[in-house]
């Protein structure tokens, strides 16, 4: 049914980065993906999405082969992603920046006016439903850390996905602005989209999710929800290095 | 059909011609390893070091190859300066784009000033030795292309043993495949990436001399290895020494006989095939290079 | 939302190009002085055409110089040897470099930056043997003769093709500016600011990078081809000159490539300048000296060209003019942000 | 905030030096002088590839210039040169005769140096219905482009340099003839036309080519051709050379220790630097010449006087080529009695064509098209000298056939 991988491999020179990574995530909840650092899960996000091409393995999404495709295909087939450090368009304004999410029907459709009513309309709805709307006209290399990361979820939404993949979003956050993420993203996920988290953050991860995959050393080692998880060996061995 | 003895003749000069190319693509592929840089420069200070050959020669009345004893500590210099003074000025994001400009830029300027200082007269050193040749199974071997293949031979050969076997050579491998690791364990990158650029230079001063050697010089010849350059280090895998130097053997084997049916001219035309369909097939190139898909 | 003062200064701007065009030949003292311009004026066309793919995109090529030839010979070959109109023969010039241009951008564009640079300088030096040696087609280098369209004495001549570019620069011009206004120029502008951050947000960047370059590959070949038809010799050593390439990159950085005028301002800056160093300096190589440097001074001070950086100065005359340092501090972050992703991943 | 700032400072400067530019270059049109010289255009390339004998021919134009000055002139006008650099650069050239007919107003115009220049330029001077003389364009396209004022300034276009060669060649007995003949050339109209020229006579003569060779301007690696070359072992050797090319053909030819019976290169081996070039390895070497410092000539022998004293050195081919162009203008001019824009073209263009002129290379005259009629003579190299060995009646030494080994 939902975003699904088999056995996912991948190696950089001789470095394993992901080792057989199958996992099923749940649709319509708000999955998490931890792991100490370098378990792999950036380059995992990098495989599902068709940035990095895996060695091996299969990526499924609502019965439909991903493996290998595009980024800008698997974009189309309904999974956003925000990245680990948050990359915007720095020298195009805040609202050109959701406004390049929006995809042209066709030729003629893609010649149109960049500035059309209607989606600068709906930009200006995200803009506005994450509070950064008075800064649209703002280039957005000139926004603050926490702001880019707001518009860069708004230029996710505005591609309108069932799925989004978080990367960090609590990184480098402060305290107010991590309330209104989380916030966001159960208000988001009681509109029916489903989400994929990856962070450090335990209380955020423990709070916020309702299923949890562990990755170890390039492979998922456990899953479950978040009351399970806490108390797992393999899962504060993988964390303290047993 | 090209007799035996023709075919035999053009492997050699092939082989002879491939080893400059390789010392050459060498020093443009460290390059681009260090700092993703395509220095279209390196040509360019190859006809430098030519022409400082050159002079030497006619006006100290030395012999070339003695030359290098000021162009390879001067060359090694000019990378350091260049590296430190020019290149890490530029904005990382858009490094590598703007990193060709500026080379090309300085390569301009040195087409340039050689016109100014020399001329565009062809020059050509003569040495005593310069027509002379001995015969090997049926083929001959000029004693001054013998010459500047053993110079590319040793240079490639040193070049190796810095990279595999000092602790210099450790930091910069390390600064190549992992600079931000390179900088968690102490290495002062920015430091080993300016000798980097050094040891690059220098192999261009040696090669220009080997190139001296045998061959006319005029300011506009570095166009002329250019081309061929960087489709090498395109087709070994950008990045990778050993790749680049497989595919300057290969390539230079292979121009040399293809002129046997095709002459010079499309004979040439080689390198550039070769680039279009390793990009088109085989962007990572034929000979390892783990860079090359994400330029 | 445009302002009404930038809607103004683009009013202006247009008002006194067309002005300028339309008045420059009744102005000019002699058919020389024409016949400069109109050397000038292909130089703008060439970058103007040459911004679509850099201004848009930020893949800066330096084989521009190659597909102008490819349309003059085009050009030129089509009247000669297969006896069509000039005109016509101009069309379909550039419609074969387009489609000529696709598998070029294919092999080109697959791969990021460097490469991309690499296969325009290679283009250039391929194409200059191809039509140094197969002489039974182009004529080698004993060069091709193109024969003029109009029977008109010279400066008439001069006159007739300085409208004919004018036509040209005001179409391509046009054409810029539509897709600079377009989804498709946003998508565009984002493949030039983040190229993975675009194709995550589902733009096929390929496709689009692709089209661009076509786009850029056409106006250059009818820029090349209407030289061809205006010049009338053309020789491969000239046509296929990376120094022509370099050129036009030097004028569109100049003037600043995210300006729809930046780099008709490029070319007139640029082309002046030529003719001033070549007066100047006539009897030595120092215009290679002074390209060079200056080509390197722009890179490393002035990136987003001098239309730019005027716009900036004058908004630092203002009271609010923090915006520019601004932006710089966040670059130096956005470099290190991204230094240490690379070093996760 | 540095960076902005440093910026700011670059963009000021370069827009003062844009607008510095722009007015340097406006307006100034220079006005006409009292005493009214003939003003002679003419482009050069000074600079780039052809830049060498750019500067023989613009010594042989300013010995021409002199000498008639030193003389009192023409009609009792003084000759004035304006030299341009066209950086050996077609669009240049273009631009260069443009600006001196239609800006600067001279009176006469030149030809500059190389084929490939002077075709774009003799368009320029033709629509401007301007005499356009070169000292250069030998190849037969120039020829062939239907120019009416043009006149080439030598004694033959390149294709019949080696006429008295090939005619020598073919009257040898038959079993002294030579059987085969390589052919290496530059990819350059001229150096292509003299080798060529010498190829195809000795084809119809029933000799077989069996190496055919073309390479680019640029080239500079010569091992290749020279081993097709050498394991062809022919008799006859044809290089179609400029100069450093034909050296380093040589050189890698002797590298191979290749030894033909006959070899001829047009223009390398009459360089005073030659014999140095290739280490004095030069004996038996043919080249053909349109020009000979001992020529009997009553203008030569005043030329070489002269030119010596100004320059130094004794003259060369180019700067006699470019001389003779001097001297043919100023024949027609002293005879029309006219050198100025307009009608007065019209009228040079049709003496020149009509007569017979007294030049430093011999009489000249001309075909419709602005051919000469004539040959050049051969010279070989013997014991380390240069010498006139064909046609016999011009000859200085004995033609040495097979040729000593290099």
């Amino acid at each position: 049914m939902t975003l699904q991988t088999v056995d996912l491999r991948k190696a950089f020179g001789g470095v394993t980065a992901l080792d057989g990574a199958t996992v099923r995530f749940r649709d319509g909840k708000i999955n998490a993906l931890i792991g100490p650092n370098g378990s792999g899960k950036t380059t995992y996000f990098n495989c599902v999405t068709g940035m990095i091409r895996a060695d091996r393995g299969r990526v499924t999404y609502r019965e439909r082969d991903l493996t290998g495709r595009a980024p800008h295909v698997i974009a189309r087939a309904g999974i956003g992603r925000t990245f680990q450090l948050c990359r915007i368009f720095p020298r195009m304004t805040a609202l050109d920046n959701v406004l390049a999410a929006v995809r042209p029907a066709g030729v003629f459709d893609a010649l149109r006016g960049a500035r059309h009513r209607v989606e600068t309309g709906r930009a200006r709805g995200w803009l506005t439903r994450l509070g950064i709307e008075h800064l649209a006209g703002a280039p957005a290399g000139t926004l603050s850390w926490g702001q880019q990361k707001l518009l860069e979820l708004a230029g996710v939404l505005m591609t309108d996905p069932d799925t989004i993949l978080l990367d960090e979003p609590a990184g480098g956050v402060n305290p107010a602005l991590l309330d209104r993420i989380g916030t966001l993203v159960r208000e988001l996920n009681a509109e029916g989209r489903t989400f994929v988290i990856v962070e450090h953050n335990m209380d955020l991860v423990m709070s916020l999710s309702d299923h949890i995959v562990v990755f170890d050393r390039g492979r998922p080692i456990a899953e479950g929800p978040p009351s399970v998880i806490r108390t797992d060996e393999r899962v504060l061995g993988a964390y303290l290095g047993v | 059909m090209p007799s035996g003895a023709l075919l035999f003749q053009s492997v050699v000069l092939g082989l002879l011609l491939g080893g400059l190319y390789a010392l050459l693509a060498a020093g443009l592929t460290l390059y681009f390893g260090i700092m993703r840089v395509v220095m279209i420069a390196h040509s360019a200070f190859l006809i430098l070091a030519a022409y400082l050959a050159w002079w030497w020669h006619e006006r100290l009345g030395l012999d070339p190859l003695l030359s290098m004893v000021v162009t390879v500590p001067l060359f090694f210099a000019a990378g350091v300066l260049l590296q430190r003074m020019l290149l890490a000025r530029l904005r990382p994001a858009t490094l590598t784009m703007m990193s060709v400009l500026l080379t090309f830029a300085v390569a301009v300027l040195i087409e340039g000033l050689l016109g100014y200082a020399f001329t565009g007269t062809q020059r050509r050193i003569q040495l005593d030795y310069g027509s002379a040749g001995f015969g090997l199974f049926g083929a001959r071997i000029a004693v001054v292309k013998l010459i500047a293949f053993g110079l590319a031979g040793i240079a490639l050969a040193g070049l190796y043993l810095v990279l595999k076997r000092t602790r210099f050579g450790w930091a910069l491998r390390a600064t190549i495949q992992h600079p931000d690791a390179a900088r968690l364990v102490g290495i002062d990158t920015e430091r080993i990436a300016g000798y980097g650029f050094g040891i690059g230079l220098a192999t261009a001063a040696v090669g220009g001399t080997a190139l001296a050697l045998d061959t006319t010089i005029y300011p506009s010849l570095h166009w002329h290895w250019i081309g061929p350059l960087m489709a090498i280090i395109v087709v070994g895998g950008l990045g990778s020494v050993p790749g680049a130097a497989a595919a300057a053997m290969l390539l230079g084997l292979l121009q040399s006989l293809l002129q046997i049916p095709m002459g010079t001219t499309w004979a040439q035309t080689v390198f550039y095939l070769a680039l279009f369909a390793t990009l088109a097939f085989r962007p990572q190139g034929f000979f390892g290079g783990r860079l090359a898909q994400r330029f | 939302m445009p302002s009404v003062s930038s809607r103004l200064t683009g009013g202006a701007a247009v008002l006194l190009l067309a002005t300028g065009l339309l008045s420059f030949p009744g102005l000019a003292p002699n058919p020389y002085v024409l016949s400069a311009g109109i050397v000038v004026l292909h130089y703008a066309v060439l970058a103007t055409s040459w911004n679509f793919v850099g201004g848009f995109t930020g893949y800066l090529s330096l084989g521009h110089g190659a597909l102008a030839g490819l349309g003059g010979y085009g050009t030129g070959l089509l009247v000669t040897k297969a006896g069509l109109n000039s005109f016509v023969a101009l069309a379909l010039a550039m419609l074969l470099v387009s489609a000529l241009a696709v598998p070029i951008g294919m092999a080109a564009l697959r791969v990021r930056g460097a490469s991309f640079v690499i296969v325009s300088i290679a283009l250039v030096l391929i194409l200059l043997l191809v039509f140094q040696s197969w002489a039974s087609l182009t004529g080698g280098s004993r060069g091709l003769v193109v024969p003029r369209p109009f029977d008109l004495s010279r400066p008439e001549h001069h006159r007739v093709f300085w409208f004919l570019f004018s036509g040209l620069l005001a179409l391509a011009l046009l054409a810029w500016w539509l897709i600079d206004r377009s989804r498709f120029g946003l998508g565009l502008k984002a493949i030039r600011e983040d190229e993975d951050k675009a194709e995550a947000l589902g733009t096929p960047t390929f496709a689009y990078k692709l089209v661009v370059f076509v786009v850029s590959a056409a106006f250059t070949a009818l820029a090349g081809g209407l030289y061809a038809l205006w010049f009338g010799d053309l020789d491969p050593v000239f046509q296929f000159s990376v120094l022509t390439g370099s050129y036009l990159v030097l004028m569109a950085l100049l003037g600043g490539v995210r300006n729809l005028f930046g780099p008709l301002v490029g070319a007139l800056v640029v082309g002046v300048a030529l003719e001033y160093f070549k007066v100047e300096f006539g009897n030595t190589p120092l215009h290679l000296v002074a390209t060079g440097v200056l080509l390197a001074l722009v890179v490393l001070f002035m990136p987003d060209g001098v239309l730019p950086a005027a716009g900036s100065l004058l908004r630092r005359l203002r009271p609010a003019g923090e915006q520019a340092s601004i932006r710089d501090v966040t670059a130096a972050e956005l470099r290190e942000r991204r230094r240490a992703e690379e070093v996760r991943r | 905030m540095p960076t902005t700032v440093r910026r700011m400072r670059w963009a000021t400067a370069l827009g003062a030096a844009a607008i510095l530019a722009l007015g340097a270059c406006s307006g100034d049109d220079e006005p006409a002088t009292g005493d009214d010289p003939i003003v002679v255009g003419v482009s050069l390339p000074l600079t780039g590839d052809f830049s060498e004998p750019g500067k023989g021919v613009q010594q042989g134009y300013e010995a021409w210039a002199k000498i008639v000055n030193d003389a009192g002139g023409l009609l009792g006008r003084r000759v004035e040169l304006k030299i341009l650099d066209d950086q050996s650069n077609a669009d240049r050239v273009v631009a260069d005769y443009e600006q001196l007919i239609g800006k600067d107003q001279v009176d006469l115009v030149v030809g500059p140096f190389s084929t490939r220049l002077v075709v774009p330029a003799a368009r320029v001077a033709e629509e401007y219905d301007m005499l356009f003389v070169e000292p250069a364009g030998a190849a037969k396209e120039v020829f062939e482009q239907g120019f009416k004022n043009l006149f080439y300034a030598a004694p033959a276009v390149a294709n019949d340099h080696y006429n008295h060669l090939a005619a020598h060649i073919l009257a040898l007995p038959a079993a002294q003839r030579p059987k085969t003949v390589a052919v290496a050339a530059m990819d350059d109209p001229f150096a292509q036309g003299t080798a060529y020229g010498l190829r195809d006579k000795l084809k119809a003569g029933g000799l077989s080519i069996v190496v055919d060779e073309v390479y680019p301007p640029n080239t500079t690696d010569f091992g290749s051709i020279a081993a097709k070359i050498a394991a062809s072992r022919a008799d006859v050797l044809i290089g179609g050379s400029q100069y450093q090319d034909g050296v380093n053909l040589i050189v890698a030819l002797q590298q191979l220790d290749y030894q033909p019976k006959l070899a001829a290169f047009s223009t390398a081996p009459t360089n005073p630097e030659f014999a140095k070039a290739v280490g004095n390895k030069t004996e038996g070497i043919l080249s053909p010449t349109g020009y000979s410092q001992d020529a009997p000539y009553p203008s030569n022998t005043e030329f070489v006087a002269k030119y010596t004293a100004q320059f130094g050195t004794p003259p060369e081919e180019d700067q006699a080529n470019a001389y003779t162009t001097g001297q043919v203008v100023a024949a027609a001019v002293t005879a029309v009695g006219c050198a100025e824009q307009g009608d007065c073209q019209r009228k040079l263009v049709d003496w020149i064509r009509g007569n017979e002129v007294q030049t430093v290379v011999g009489p000249l005259t001309w075909d419709a098209t602005g051919k000469p009629r004539g040959a050049h003579m051969i010279q070989q190299w013997i014991g380390g000298d240069i010498r006139i060995v064909l046609p016999a009646a011009a000859k200085e030494a004995e033609f040495r056939y097979p040729k000593p080994a290099w």
